[in-house]
């Protein structure tokens, strides 16, 4: 596979190698978890289909993240910078979808309150 | 004492038992912040004058005491979350259903606010309720976002462009209250005012007889006309059988089972938005087929079609109810979107 | 251009700020997207089965294409800073093309893309043809929001480009070294993001 | 970056050579010093427009019907106020002009991480700026500041313009921001580890991260109101099943945090002036620093407060409000070790320590308002009525502005070298803090007694309120107006202060005032704390203070 790849060869150190060959697998991976993700889409997975999907995004994002862009071999302060902009990502999205799917209906009433009698006919006016 | 610490305020008269709860919290509140700030004012200046010196002298090194500081921080959030708990559950109150409500549909527009009253009738700007009666308003825009502001009440709601909301009032004492826009809403906001008029049951009811002479056709006769005329009787029957949706019949007042497991009481608020944003909430046993009537479906229509559906569980004993006649606008030509697919 | 800029007192310390500045301005751009994938969550929520239905509609080939691209591309771009750590100039800068390639060609895609969108009358902001048709439903937070996603990508898919041309043209002249590759680096973590970003897009867009 | 950067700007094409090479040297300087004083410069001048356009809304009001304005330009001016001081003045005045000066100095480097970064940074904020002012001048806004939609998707007037230039200005944000952070992580003496740094410098690193995270929203949610406005787009149009209060979202995930990049440098300020004049170590150094990144990061978490009433669900509504009353316990913290940094000093009561009291209390007194309406069915009364505007006034002006001018008479020595006259430093003090109450405090009644904000006219029975507010409104003008003066006369003609006339032992003031261009003659090896007090510096007499009073 290796002459196959640009900027994969057979010379140089051990592990400088390895090093490349590894970039090329992430790569050869990435494309195989899109393919799975495309494949999964002709399938009738209704409501599941998203959850997988974006869990196969999360899969390819690691990738990306941990054997291209090097990101655990970064400094301590550089991954809590990108991990806190991940987390207010997370913060906006979850907020507000919240308020999105929980509106109109006030479900924090007591029990009581909420399961009202039917009313009497006159509700309209006063007599 | 109420009374005197509401003037030293400067708040309006309360209208409602909820509004004296809130003052009550303003007060200990707003009390709490003036005392808070005199004392960390007064601390200042005895540290300062104590402590003032025209030598520069070296100090000791003091750092405080980390469990001190855990408590106080303790102290702070629980008098700040004991707030919010009194709060909320007041707030929640503006939210929460009434029984037994004079249900009034409130349409805003630049820069005027629209009343459409349970017997089809409407006014501008001026809003007569009865007293001791829940008012309960549902709400919706025309234009761009206003915001339905009665500070009698203590209430505010923000008005929406294709949406309804609704707030609970509770029941008011007699008197007139100002109506404010409070959301900025373009040149004239600041004009966009109107009145509230709570009046006793007697003056009421005759405010009612004495208004409306034109009007030919009974809400609810509106009504079922608007119904068929928009096609709901595709799908739903007023004699209890159960069609492509639920029945109308005995449906106003009752509580509807959701298909999330969920129960909401079917007042008029919710039959507004049954109508206008049908997906959101569907009835358990039945599909999400029901199209959104949002655009289609005028404000004094949609009005009209409640009342019928109202009616619709006093017909076995009471046919015919005696609802003052009314008057609707002809439908909105404004009206965005056709329901035809 | 000199290595060390002088107050600096060391040159891992600048190479440490530059990658960090880096970072932080990633950090920045990803808060870019976050707002569209908050508003894509919101409206698929209110609109379940319109969003459902927009991605039936979308050039799902195309754009799968185009996510097989960016990520090889992607790959280019990181053995590119592997082959100037071992001071191959030549195949770095021969990968830093063919990245540069991959992003063009991306391009070109998401153009014919959108032309196809524009044939069946599908326009930003609910114009055109396709809405009309179907005037029952609500699609346009849908296609608004794809058009706005994809083309905010498909800028900082240009701006990479750029990136990545002016920094090749900078080790063309010789700029960097293996021991000076920070630069170059950047600009292949700037490219990175662009992909990541897409890896979540496409999904929500093409697939379900 | 040692190479010359060859500028090709002819600034003054015709003039003598002289002024243009000075010119140059300052519109190019690279050096953060100069660039904080040319920062200093840029925000003081949208401090007094801003200012100008507040004393025009006020004496509109001075009358219930129109007064000296139409309510078209009325509405324009309060958007020009809004945009003005918000983006032009506070969010960009203490970190850029005092963080970039003081930073560096702060940390024992030369320089900022990205000198040329900072320098081009300063020219965005410049264009954005200039943009903003143009576009508000000849086309006029009128949204407010919030630029709520529907109603400025089609508002008739210049809202594409404006929001161009208030994207540009973000991009100025940004930059400082990562520059900040950069900064301070990387360019740290080797003696100043984290739990030495400065306060201020906390400060500052606590705000840029908001900067980082937060700016970028409010840019997409400009663009989007752009392409609705610019090309119908309409997102957010009800008609086309769009949310407007999505759009308010958005807008708030910024917003909300932007007031804390308001406060936080200001109480930067505030923890270093205490310090230093009461000659003491912080009552708690820790309690600052974890209440700075703890207001940095849970002040992400409560925007949905301003939307109580927004039409957003009760549940949503619920957790906003909770979460807002966490954030404020951070403040409270702070407040408190201020004070009981006081005990035990050996305080040298001067402007700066004058304009810390009169924070302490405005700032405690907005902040506990800031409680009151998260409390939320107290916020259903409030909302948009004159007691948010008051809130945000005691905070901003009283708490922010206050700060600022601390600052000023606090590193005026540092920067110029002179010492400035504290008999009328300390009656503007008076004068400001005087002003500022009668203000606003009447505010907080108008909003009680039901008056919504961004009204041209009012019913009558609110005058009195409104006159008082008025009046104020030039008291605290006046007050401005002499310490500006009192700077300024300093300046020029005052006596030399010498190198630390506070007897301060931060890091900044541990080389000479003003500092040479490379900061440090040599860097110190910062031995000793920034706050310790308890021993007297050998080379130091210790002074009577009164021999510090200028005559
Ligand atoms: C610098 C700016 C700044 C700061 C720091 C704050 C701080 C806070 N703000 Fe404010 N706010 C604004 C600027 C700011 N705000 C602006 C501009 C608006 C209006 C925007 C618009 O609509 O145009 C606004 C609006 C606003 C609203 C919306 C009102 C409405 O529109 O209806 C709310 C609601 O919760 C709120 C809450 C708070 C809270 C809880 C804090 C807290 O962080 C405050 C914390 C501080 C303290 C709590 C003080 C210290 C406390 C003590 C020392 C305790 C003393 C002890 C006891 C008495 C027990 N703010
Ligand atoms: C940093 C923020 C900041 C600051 C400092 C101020 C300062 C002031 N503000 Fe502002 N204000 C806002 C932020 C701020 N404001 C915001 C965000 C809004 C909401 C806008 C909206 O609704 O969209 C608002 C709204 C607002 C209103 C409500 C308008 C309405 O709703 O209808 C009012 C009314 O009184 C007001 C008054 C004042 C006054 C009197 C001052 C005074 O403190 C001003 C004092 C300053 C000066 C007087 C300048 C002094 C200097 C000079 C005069 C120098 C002269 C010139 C040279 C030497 C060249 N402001
Ligand atoms: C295509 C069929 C169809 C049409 C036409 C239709 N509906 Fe419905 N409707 C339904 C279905 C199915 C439900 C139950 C599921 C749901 O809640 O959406 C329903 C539910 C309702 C409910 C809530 C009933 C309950 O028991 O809670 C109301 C009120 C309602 N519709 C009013 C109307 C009105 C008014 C019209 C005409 C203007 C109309 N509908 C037209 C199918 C329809
Ligand atoms: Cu309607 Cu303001
Ligand atoms: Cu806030």
């Amino acid at each position: 596979m290796a002459p196959l790849l640009p900027g994969v060869d057979d010379s140089g150190s051990g592990s400088e190698q390895a090093h490349a060959r590894k970039l090329a697998l992430a790569g050869l991976a990435l494309l195989a978890l899109a393919g799975l993700s495309f494949g999964l889409s002709y399938l009738r997975l209704a409501a599941w289909a998203l959850p997988i999907a974006l869990l196969i995004a999360l899969a390819k994002a690691s990738l990306v993240l941990g054997c291209f862009m090097e990101f655990w071999r970064e400094a301590v302060s550089v991954r809590l910078a990108a991990l806190t902009a991940l987390v207010m990502l997370l913060l906006l999205a979850t907020f507000t979808i919240a308020d999105v799917a929980t509106r109109e209906r006030p479900p924090l009433l007591p029990p009581e309150q909420a399961a009202l009698t039917p009313l009497t006919p006159t509700g309209a006016l006063p007599p | 004492m109420y009374e005197l610490l509401r003037r030293l305020f400067f708040l309006p008269r309360a209208a409602t038992e909820l509004a004296r709860a809130i003052d009550a919290l303003h007060f200990v509140v707003i009390g709490t912040t003036l005392l808070g700030s005199l004392a960390i004012a007064a601390a200042a200046i005895w540290l300062i004058t104590r402590y003032r010196s025209d030598v520069v002298r070296p100090t000791p090194h003091q750092s405080a005491r980390a469990s001190r500081e855990w408590l106080l921080a303790l102290a702070v959030v629980s008098a700040f979350l004991a707030a919010w708990v009194v709060g909320y559950k007041q707030f929640l109150r503006f939210h929460e259903p009434a029984p037994n409500a004079f249900t009034v549909y409130v349409t805003a527009k630049q820069w005027m606010w629209k009343f459409t009253y349970p017997d089809g009738r409407s006014t501008t700007d001026i809003l007569t309720v009865p007293e001791d009666q829940p008012l309960e308003l549902v709400m919706t825009s025309r234009d761009v976002i206003h915001s339905f502001y009665l500070p009698g009440f203590r209430a505010k709601q923000d008005v929406l462009p294709g949406r309804y909301v609704t707030l609970s009032l509770g029941a008011a004492r007699a008197g007139n209250y100002r109506i404010s826009c409070a959301e900025y809403c373009g040149i004239s906001h600041y004009a966009m005012s109107g009145e509230l008029r709570v009046l006793p049951a007697r003056e009421f009811q005759a405010w009612l007889e004495a208004g409306s002479p034109d009007q030919n056709s009974s809400l609810v006769e509106l009504g079922r006309t608007a119904s068929a005329r928009h096609g709901c009787f595709a799908c739903h029957t007023d004699d209890g059988q159960t069609h492509v949706g639920p029945t109308w019949s005995g449906l106003f007042g009752s509580e509807v089972l959701l298909a999330d497991g969920t129960r909401v009481l079917a007042d008029a608020a919710y039959l507004t938005r049954s109508m206008m944003d049908p997906q959101a909430e569907i009835v358990a046993g039945f599909q999400p087929v029901m199209p959104t009537y949002l655009g289609s479906l005028p404000q004094p229509e949609a009005a009209a079609i409640v009342e019928y559906i109202r009616s619709l569980r006093r017909a076995e004993r009471e046919p015919n109810p005696t609802l003052p006649t009314v008057q609707v606008a002809p439908p909105d030509a404004g009206a965005t979107r056709s329901s035809a697919p | 251009m000199s290595e060390l800029a002088d107050h600096f007192d060391s040159p891992e310390r600048q190479a440490h700020a530059a990658r960090l500045g880096m970072w932080v301005f990633l950090g920045s751009e990803l808060l870019l997207f976050a707002g569209l994938f908050t508003l894509y969550g919101a409206y698929r929520t209110k609109f379940p089965a319109e969003f459902a239905e927009g991605v039936r509609h979308s050039t799902k080939l195309l754009g799968s294409l185009n996510t097989a691209i960016l990520l090889v591309s992607s790959s280019f771009a990181a053995l590119a800073v592997e082959q100037l750590r071992r001071a191959r100039r030549g195949r770095a800068l021969g990968l830093l093309l063919a990245t540069q390639a991959c992003g063009v060609v991306f391009l070109v895609l998401k153009f014919i893309e959108y032309s196809k969108h524009f044939a069946l009358g599908i326009y930003p902001g609910g114009q055109g043809r396709f809405f009309a048709a179907h005037a029952s439903a609500h699609f346009e937070p849908f296609w608004t929001l794809y058009f706005l996603t994809t083309g905010l990508h498909a800028l900082h898919v240009a701006v990479g480009i750029l990136v990545l041309a002016f920094t090749t043209l900078a080790l063309g002249r010789g700029s960097f070294g293996p021991k000076f590759i920070h630069p170059v680096h950047n600009a292949t973590l700037y490219w990175h993001l662009v992909d990541l970003i897409w890896i979540f897009v496409w999904p929500l867009y093409y697939l379900a | 970056m040692t190479t010359t950067f060859e500028p090709e700007l002819r600034v003054v094409p015709s003039a003598p050579p002289r002024v243009r090479d000075l010119a140059r040297e300052w519109l190019l300087t690279r050096d953060h010093k100069r660039i904080g004083i040319l920062y200093f410069a840029a925000t003081s001048l949208a401090l007094a427009l801003g200012g100008t356009f507040a004393l025009l809304l006020r004496i509109e009001h001075l009358t219930p019907g129109p007064t000296i304005v139409s309510p078209a330009t009325y509405d324009r001016l309060f958007t020009l106020h809004g945009v003005t001081m918000v983006w032009l003045f506070l969010i960009p005045s203490i970190p850029t002009a005092f963080g970039n000066y003081l930073v560096p100095l702060q940390i024992g480097a030369r320089e900022v991480a990205f000198p040329r970064l900072n320098l081009l940074s300063f020219w965005i904020y410049v264009f954005g700026a200039a943009f903003v002012l143009c576009a508000m001048g000849l086309g006029g806004l009128d949204t407010g500041w919030t630029f709520y939609v529907p109603y400025s998707s089609s508002a008739p007037s210049a809202v594409v313009p404006t929001l161009v230039g208030i994207f540009i200005v973000g991009w100025s944000t940004i930059l400082t921001g990562v520059n900040f952070i950069v900064t301070i992580h990387t360019m740290r003496a080797r003696s100043v580890s984290w739990m030495r740094l400065p306060l201020f410098t906390w400060a500052i690193y606590g705000t840029s991260i908001i900067q980082v995270l937060a700016t970028p929203v409010l840019g997409l949610s400009l663009l989007i109101v752009m392409l609705d406005h610019a090309f119908s787009w309409g997102l957010f149009d009800a008609a086309r099943g769009g949310d407007p209060v999505l759009y308010q979202h958005l807008f708030w995930f910024y917003s909300h945090p932007a007031v804390y990049i308001m406060i936080l440098p200001a109480m930067g300020v505030i923890s270093e002036v205490v310090s230093t004049f009461a000659h003491k170590n912080p009552h708690s150094y820790r309690a600052i620093v974890y209440a700075t990144l703890g207001i940095a990061f849970v002040g992400f978490l409560t925007w949905g407060h301003h939307m109580f009433v927004a039409g957003m669900s009760v549940f949503d509504a619920g957790a906003f409000g909770v979460l807002s009353m966490l954030v404020a316990v951070f403040s409270a913290i702070k407040v408190f070790t201020w004070v009981a940094t006081l005990r035990n000093g050996s305080i040298m009561l001067k402007t700066p320590l004058l304009y810390v009291f009169a924070f302490l209390f405005l700032f405690v007194f907005g902040g506990m308002s800031g409680v009151a309406v998260a409390t939320m069915s107290l916020d259903v009364h409030w909302h948009d009525t004159y007691f948010v505007v008051a809130h945000f006034h005691f905070i901003m002006v009283g708490g922010a502005l206050t700060a600022w001018l601390a600052a000023l008479h606090y590193w005026f020595p540092k920067v110029t070298g002179r010492s400035y006259s504290e008999r009328v430093g300390m009656l503007a003090a008076v004068l400001v803090s005087a002003g500022f109450f009668a203000t606003f405090f009447p505010q907080f009644l108008l909003g009680n007694a039901g008056m919504p904000r961004r009204y041209y006219s009012y019913p009558p029975e609110f005058t009195a309120l409104n006159v008082a507010s008025t009046l104020g409104s030039w008291l605290l003008a006046s007050g401005l107006l002499l310490a500006l003066f009192g700077l300024a006369h300093a300046f020029l003609f005052g006596p030399p202060s010498g190198d630390n006339p506070w007897r301060s032992r931060c890091f900044e003031w541990r080389t000479a005032s003003p500092p040479p261009t490379h900061d440090f003659e040599q860097v110190p090896s910062f031995e000793l704390d920034a706050y310790d007090y308890t021993t007297p510096w050998p080379e130091e007499p210790s002074l009577d203070s009164s021999a510090e009073e200028p005559s």
